[in-house]
């Protein structure tokens, strides 16, 4: 409390930090043998700032714009196959596509610039089908919203969860075989070499996606999240921004999507089904909905729980604890408890709506200590307080009881229970006033 | 409160962190050597990888040591589920990578087994696909070998049994997003059209139990089989609508359907299945006592294996990848993943339970026959029939 | 009717406004005029239609019948002929026209802004917040280069910026601009909510209930406070009020609804002599 | 007759599972009309009826498995309910909303554990599963009493919304949640009866849907739960009979459009129903407009 950081100290501290992460993946990729345990952290790192770009986008829709859309998982399928379609190199075109003749498209954006650009061509061809995954994404959400977004909540989610299903069936049609090659993997597409290449376009994604939200577009979304009908009444167009805000929520989930694709290697349309949606959802709500930090958190803690630290639940051991019941799916188990632990008692998230501040953190820091050692006494004066707040509840109840039994024997002697009121104390002040 | 609670979880997660780790790389050393069973355990092939890892864990049980340049290890196997989904298969397979095993045996599950082909070509790391058929699995990746037949065979097989049989009209379904029962059918389609058929060809969508119609559309279209390669939640369902809608033609189906669940679905049911597969049960009669009396001792692998002991050809393929796998450290002296990538290709094992297997110049065993099986509905068992060429 | 001899410019008028909720008649055939400059009442007895009417001009409901100009402007007109009972019609029966109506947004656009009966707040705000999201209308930047602060979005933010701290500072709110919104206490939330209706820039404003909850200090002092943002910002107000000290205090006009229909009109000194007025005041069995 | 012989299969399959999505539609219907909740878990508990099934035929007689599967599912449904939903009652309603999907995927999960991932195999009840022939079909048992025993449990359920003191208790509470709380009806009884209610018929739907379709995995329950909601929709939340017309069109119309070759997009169409009804007719086929308040 007692001093703050200057602006200027806050953000050269943030961009050492991001640097020093970035430093640190890139040198971990490369050095890190593949038989080290540590390699599953990279892994996790790659694959959770994925999820951190989807979840920020879905944050961006449900948790600043107050849209409860399930479309998600749909709209990375996009992405993922748009990225996919237009980066199979010409000579795998026969393999990938092996039953439908080598596919429609046969050349690879990367490799027709590489051939004219070299390396920075190599860059820009998988640039422009990611950017173009999503701008394809952002189009067909555009054409949903119009019909979709005129509906309320609940609507509004099931509605989007069976466009997301409907896009599934239909990637998977055989008579688009040639395009997206039916029921069959895509795969031999371009991807990454490091993964410090997801960690930065996610980076770069989740910053503008924060520059939008504390953009004057980003107060708009954020007063129809709080009130619609006064939002309105303050001449914000509500369809107007609530297509704003899907189309460029779906736009990032499409680049997240194309990133996934990168990460996988292969890819197929079965696993984007509503699952998916649900575990980005539930992302969202693990880091607090309203706060972009909080997606990244959850987007991190989900995938190294459920990737990585929880494994040994399935293995039958894990931190050094050996038990039957630790049989395959466990961990899930474990894992669900633990969300419905969060949903219910921990609503707020790891953030709450709250976005990460250096002042935050320090103030926490300097207190945790002193926070500690009162952690006792604070929690013996909550105690005590909830026991009293259980004594004048039960004691409300014992007196409401009673009241309704009175009441009840009154009725059962036929007295009045009530005296009329007279009508209207508006009376009282027209007469006094009006002369 | 709230701050200790964060402080408390934050703590939990660093031991958790600490403890994965540390569980890792605790166990690498010394006289053990790692084997990654890279199988479903959940999701729609989770039945058959299973009983795919039974088999490699009775294998474990029946030979769980091995000797490598003169010096004994233990051998300890490594599972890691892939839930039968491609995208969470790249880091099932990464986890088993970062564990430090020495080569990878699975998956049941072609999709699967592509997708982490590039994890393990990254990480030089040798795997032996056990029962996975499509042909892409091994085919731009040099660190996949196979030991079973493969798609465009096992496709060629089951139609010449078709027209030798003389049908004329195959009613092919298979699984939207399902590369397995989709390329099969593919292969079906083209060795039996070529062979003077026609074909009436459908997809049933995901989590789709209701196959009513689809026994309603072979029956109007006038089929004279019903050729369905589906996974063996699926069979059981179309078995049973089968029966119900009284069929009247054929079942047909490739090595996933040689599995207890469909002789259990079959069972006094007026059903005529007819499957492929890698293994007939008694041809190799230690292997078979041996494996029944190991699943009876133990409830969870009677479980898994779907409540009895009968031998499945993917336990049995499970069996013999162990072995293969024991072999190639082996011929490698080496417990290092590189060593045991190069010894593979000229890697000859005989004396398994599904014939002998050695690797063509893609990593792919040469096989040249298969089994055809037939469900005997009285006592709910396989009959053998004969064996099959793609000549 | 409302024949007036008042010439000032008629700034808002209400014909023949009909609101029907299935059965039920909201606001029965209410017609109205608000002059330009002129405070406005509205009273009446609990579910008399009173808030029902304000919807109604704001675009939230699309009335059943009647038609509504704001400055002159035609923005919402729907004689829809042979769907009502006669009696609903009013003076323009035998009109028939298709339902034009403008969503809320238009209608502030148009410079008629409100506040709520029952506090509408952005609660996840905070009070500078919450004023500048009404000043988002008028914002001619881009998303595209809103988000990358483009140097017109930042002049903008800027300019939006001094404008709602001024604001603030003119309804005593300029010490409160970090709180949350909700953290207000009452009666400064009122005042926010005057102030961000004020930043759309209205020539027209409606408060439902300002005075609701307020002591008579707090309604004097609102009252002094209605009548000096009226001359500031150039206003016409239309209010509806249940404090009768704050009615009979500032209101030059003021129309006296019951049941949904309008029953008396006047000036408060006729109002308040108004035998119909005064039985719906005090109920009919006298 | 050529039309009814050719397509008389799809017609049966369709009202047979049109009758039991029915069942299940009958607790989305009435859920969201008390509570405005989409209850996600709804499709687990119908495949958790079927599940506990396959392990309870195995230690008692069918009679007594029947209905203690009953008395499970509203046991899980209304525990389901006071655990995670009453406490978020007041939350916004995105939060109870997720709570519904986080109860779903922890059902799923759980059953996913216990089954192992394997599919469980429904026992055989031989009545239900007798192979009968009607004119040009051959169908299960199962697909006749289906529609005869969805008609007359729906025609009991709406004697009781109509002529009992509960059933207009549960109607005044759909029409108005607040007002009716402040005349004194008890909210939490009425959203219990309305769980018990749901659930109870659920759990017929599962023993109809399973004899008929006899695998069941953890996914069972999301596809038919998700129908059956739309079905929901179709006929209007709330309405009774507006679930049940709307599961049997569903039933039938997939039905249909797989057997004119379109099996792709069988699962799909059910959302474009969805999708085309949202836009066209909001409050579906019974629904009533309910106006917001400003």
């Amino acid at each position: 409390m007692d001093k703050t950081l200057n602006s200027k100290t806050k953000t050269l501290l943030s961009i050492a930090c991001i640097a020093a992460f970035l430093v640190f993946v890139y040198i971990g990729d490369n050095t890190i043998p593949p038989g080290s345990s540590w390699k599953m952290m990279i892994t996790v790192i790659e694959k959770g700032s994925i999820f951190a770009l989807v979840a920020a986008s879905m944050n961006l829709l449900n948790g600043f714009t107050g849209l409860f859309s399930l479309g998600q998982a749909g709209f990375m399928l996009i992405g993922a196959y748009t990225y996919a379609i237009f980066t199979i190199p010409g000579k795998s075109h026969d393999a990938v596509y092996q039953y439908f003749d080598g596919g429609l498209i046969k050349w690879s954006i990367v490799e027709i610039l590489e051939g004219k650009l070299g390396v920075l061509g190599h860059y820009i061809g998988m640039f422009i089908p990611m950017i173009g995954a999503g701008l394809i994404v952002a189009l067909i959400a555009f054409l949903i919203g119009i019909p979709v977004l005129r509906l309320k909540s609940d609507y509004l989610a099931i509605a989007t969860l069976g466009f997301a299903e409907i896009l599934r069936a239909f990637f998977q049609w055989n008579t688009l075989g040639p395009i997206t090659n039916g029921s069959n993997v895509l795969r031999k597409y371009t991807t990454y070499g490091n993964a410090i290449f997801p960690v930065i376009i996610a980076g770069i994604c989740i910053a503008i996606i924060m520059l939008l939200i504390n953009s004057t577009y980003g107060r708009a979304f954020r007063a129809i999240r709080d009130d619609e009908i006064a939002a309105e009444a303050m001449g914000v167009n509500l369809f107007k921004h609530k297509e704003m805000s899907f189309v460029i929520s779906s736009f990032f989930a499409g680049i997240s999507g194309a990133l996934l694709a990168m990460f996988q290697t292969t890819i197929n349309a079965t696993p984007f089904n509503t699952v998916m949606t649900y575990e980005i959802l539930l992302i969202v709500v693990i880091g607090g909905i309203g706060s972009i930090t909080g997606s990244i958190i959850g987007a991190f803690l989900f995938t190294a729980a459920s990737e990585w630290w929880l494994r040994g639940l399935d293995a039958g051991r894990w931190l050094g604890i050996s038990s039957s019941l630790m049989r395959p799916g466990f961990r899930k188990v474990v894992f669900a408890v633990l969300i419905m632990l969060i949903v219910l008692f921990y609503a707020q998230g790891i953030m709450g709506s709250r976005e990460f501040s250096w002042d935050r953190f320090i103030a926490w820091w300097k207190n945790l200590p002193s926070n500690l050692k009162s952690w006792p006494e604070r929690h013996k004066a909550k105690a005590t307080a909830r026991k009293e707040a259980r004594a004048t509840k039960a004691a409300a109840k014992a007196k409401a009881k009673a009241a309704k039994e009175e009441g009840e024997a009154k009725k059962a002697s036929g007295e009045k229970l009530f005296t009329p009121l007279p009508t209207s104390n508006e009376v009282m002040v027209f007469g006094k006033e009006g002369k | 409160m709230k701050k200790f609670l964060v402080l408390m979880l934050s703590l939990l997660l660093a031991m958790m962190s600490l403890a994965a780790c540390g569980g890792g790389s605790g166990g690498g050393g010394g006289d053990t050597v790692k084997i990654g069973v890279f199988e479903p355990a959940s999701g729609d092939n989770g039945a058959g990888g299973k009983q795919e890892t039974l088999g490699i864990y009775y294998a474990n049980e029946v030979q769980p040591t091995v000797e490598i340049g003169g010096k004994e290890y233990k051998v300890e196997l490594v599972p890691a589920d892939n839930e039968s989904d491609n995208a969470k298969a790249v880091t099932a397979a990464q986890s088993l990578v970062s564990q430090n095993v020495s080569i990878i045996l699975g998956s049941y599950g072609s999709g699967v087994s592509i997708a982490a082909a590039d994890v393990f070509a990254d990480a030089g790391m040798p795997a032996i696909g056990v029962t996975c058929t499509n042909p892409q699995v091994t085919a731009d990746c040099e660190q996949y070998f196979r030991i079973c037949f493969l798609d465009p065979f096992q496709g060629t097989v089951l139609a010449n049994y078709a027209l030798e049989n003389g049908m004329k009209k195959a009613y092919c379904l298979s699984k939207l997003g399902d590369d397995y029962s989709v390329g099969l059918v593919n292969y079906f389609k083209e060795a039996f059209t070529k062979g003077g058929g026609t074909v009436v060809e459908e997809q049933f969508p995901d989590k789709n139990s209701d196959f009513t119609s689809y026994v309603a559309n072979a029956k109007k279209e006038g089929c004279d089989v019903f050729f369905s390669p589906v996974s063996t939640e699926a069979a059981a369902l179309i078995i049973d609508q089968a029966e119900a809608q009284a069929l009247g033609m054929p079942i047909l189906a490739g090595d996933t359907w040689d599995s207890n669940v469909i002789t259990g679905a079959a069972k006094g049911k007026k059903v005529d299945v007819v499957v492929t597969t890698f293994y007939q049960e008694g041809g190799n009669a230690e292997f078979d006592t041996g494996i029944k009396e190991w699943i009876e001792s133990d409830s969870t692998a009677m479980t898994n294996n779907g409540g009895n002991s009968d031998v499945a050809a993917v336990t049995a393929m499970g069996y013999d990848a162990y072995f293969v796998a024991l072999e190639a450290m082996k011929a490698a002296g080496s417990t290092a993943p590189a060593d045991i990538l190069a010894a593979l290709p000229s890697l000859q094992v005989t004396n398994l339970v599904c014939g002998d297997v050695s690797f063509n110049e893609v990593g792919d065993a040469n096989k040249t026959e298969a089994f055809v099986k037939k469900c005997n509905t009285e006592t709910g068992s396989w009959e053998f029939l004969k064996k099959q060429s793609a000549e | 009717m409302a024949d007036k001899k008042d010439n000032r410019e008629v700034v808002l008028r209400l014909s023949d406004i009909t609101m029907q909720f299935g059965g039920v008649v909201a606001v029965d055939n209410l017609n109205l005029d608000v002059h330009k400059n002129e405070i406005v009442g509205l009273i009446g007895p609990n579910g008399a239609g009173k808030t029902t009417a304000f919807n109604c001009i704001t675009g939230v409901y699309e009335p059943t019948n009647g038609a509504i100009e704001i400055n002159g402007q035609v923005v919402i007109e729907n004689y829809p002929q042979g769907k009502m009972k006669d009696s609903y019609q009013g003076r323009n029966q035998g009109k028939y026209t298709k339902a034009i109506t403008m969503l809320p947004d238009k209608v502030t656009k148009l410079g008629v802004a409100r506040t709520f009966q029952n506090i509408r707040l952005f609660k996840g705000m905070t009070v500078l917040e919450n004023v500048m999201v009404a000043m988002h209308m008028n914002q001619s930047e881009s998303v595209f280069g809103a988000t990358f602060r483009s140097k017109k979005a930042r002049e903008e933010e800027k300019a939006m910026r001094e404008e709602a701290l001024d604001l603030l500072k003119k309804v005593d709110l300029y010490e409160n601009r970090d709180d949350m919104s909700t953290s207000l206490p009452y009666g400064k939330q009122r005042h926010l909510e005057i102030a961000r209706a004020l930043a759309t820039h209205p020539s027209i404003l409606l408060l439902d209930e300002p005075a609701a909850g307020m002591n008579p200090q707090e309604s004097d002092d609102l009252m002094r406070f209605i009548g000096r943002i009226r001359d500031e910002f150039d206003l016409s107000i239309l209010m509806i009020e249940h404090h009768m000290q704050v009615i009979m205090g500032i209101c030059e006009h003021i129309y006296v609804l019951n049941y949904g229909g309008q029953i008396a009109d006047g000036t408060p000194a006729e109002i308040q002599a108004n035998p119909a007025v005064i039985e719906a005041y005090l109920g009919g069995d006298e | 007759m050529g039309f009814l012989h050719t397509w008389l299969p799809y017609i049966l399959a369709g009202i047979a599972v049109g009758g039991q999505y029915a069942l299940i539609a009958i607790g989305y219907t009435m859920v969201y009309g008390i509570l405005r909740l989409i209850n996600f878990a709804h499709g687990d508990v119908f495949m958790w009826s079927g599940l506990i099934m396959v392990y309870l035929i195995t230690v008692l007689p069918l009679w007594v498995s029947v209905i203690l599967v009953i008395l499970f599912a509203i046991i899980l449904g209304t525990t389901i309910e006071k655990v995670a939903y009453r406490p978020l009652r007041t939350a916004p309603r995105m939060s109870i909303m997720i709570s519904a999907i986080g109860v779903s995927y922890l059902l799923q999960n759980f059953a996913l554990y216990i089954t192992g991932g394997l599919t469980k195999t429904y026992p055989t009840i031989a009545w239900l599963q007798k192979t009968v022939t009607i004119g040009t079909a051959t169908t299960k048992m199962v697909t006749v009493i289906t529609p005869i025993l969805t008609i007359v449990l729906v025609a009991l359920l709406v004697l009781l919304i109509q002529k009992t003191k509960i059933g207009m208790a549960m109607r005044a509470v759909s029409r108005d949640f607040e007002t009716s709380s402040l005349m004194g009806i008890d909210i939490n009884r009425v959203i219990t009866v309305t769980f018990v209610i749901g659930c109870g018929l659920a759990a017929i739907g599962s023993v109809l849907y399973f004899s008929n379709y006899t695998g069941i995995q953890p996914m069972s329950g999301a596809m038919p739960g998700l129908k059956a909601f739309v079905a929901a929709v179709f006929g209007g939340i709330g309405s009774v009979p507006g679930a049940v017309v709307g599961a049997f069109v569903i039933g039938v119309a997939e039905n249909l459009i797989k057997g004119a070759g379109w099996t792709t997009f069988s699962d799909a169409f059910t959302f474009v129903l969805l999708i085309v009804i949202l836009m066209v007719k909001p409050t579906g086929l019974f629904g009533e407009k309910n106006i917001d308040k400003v």
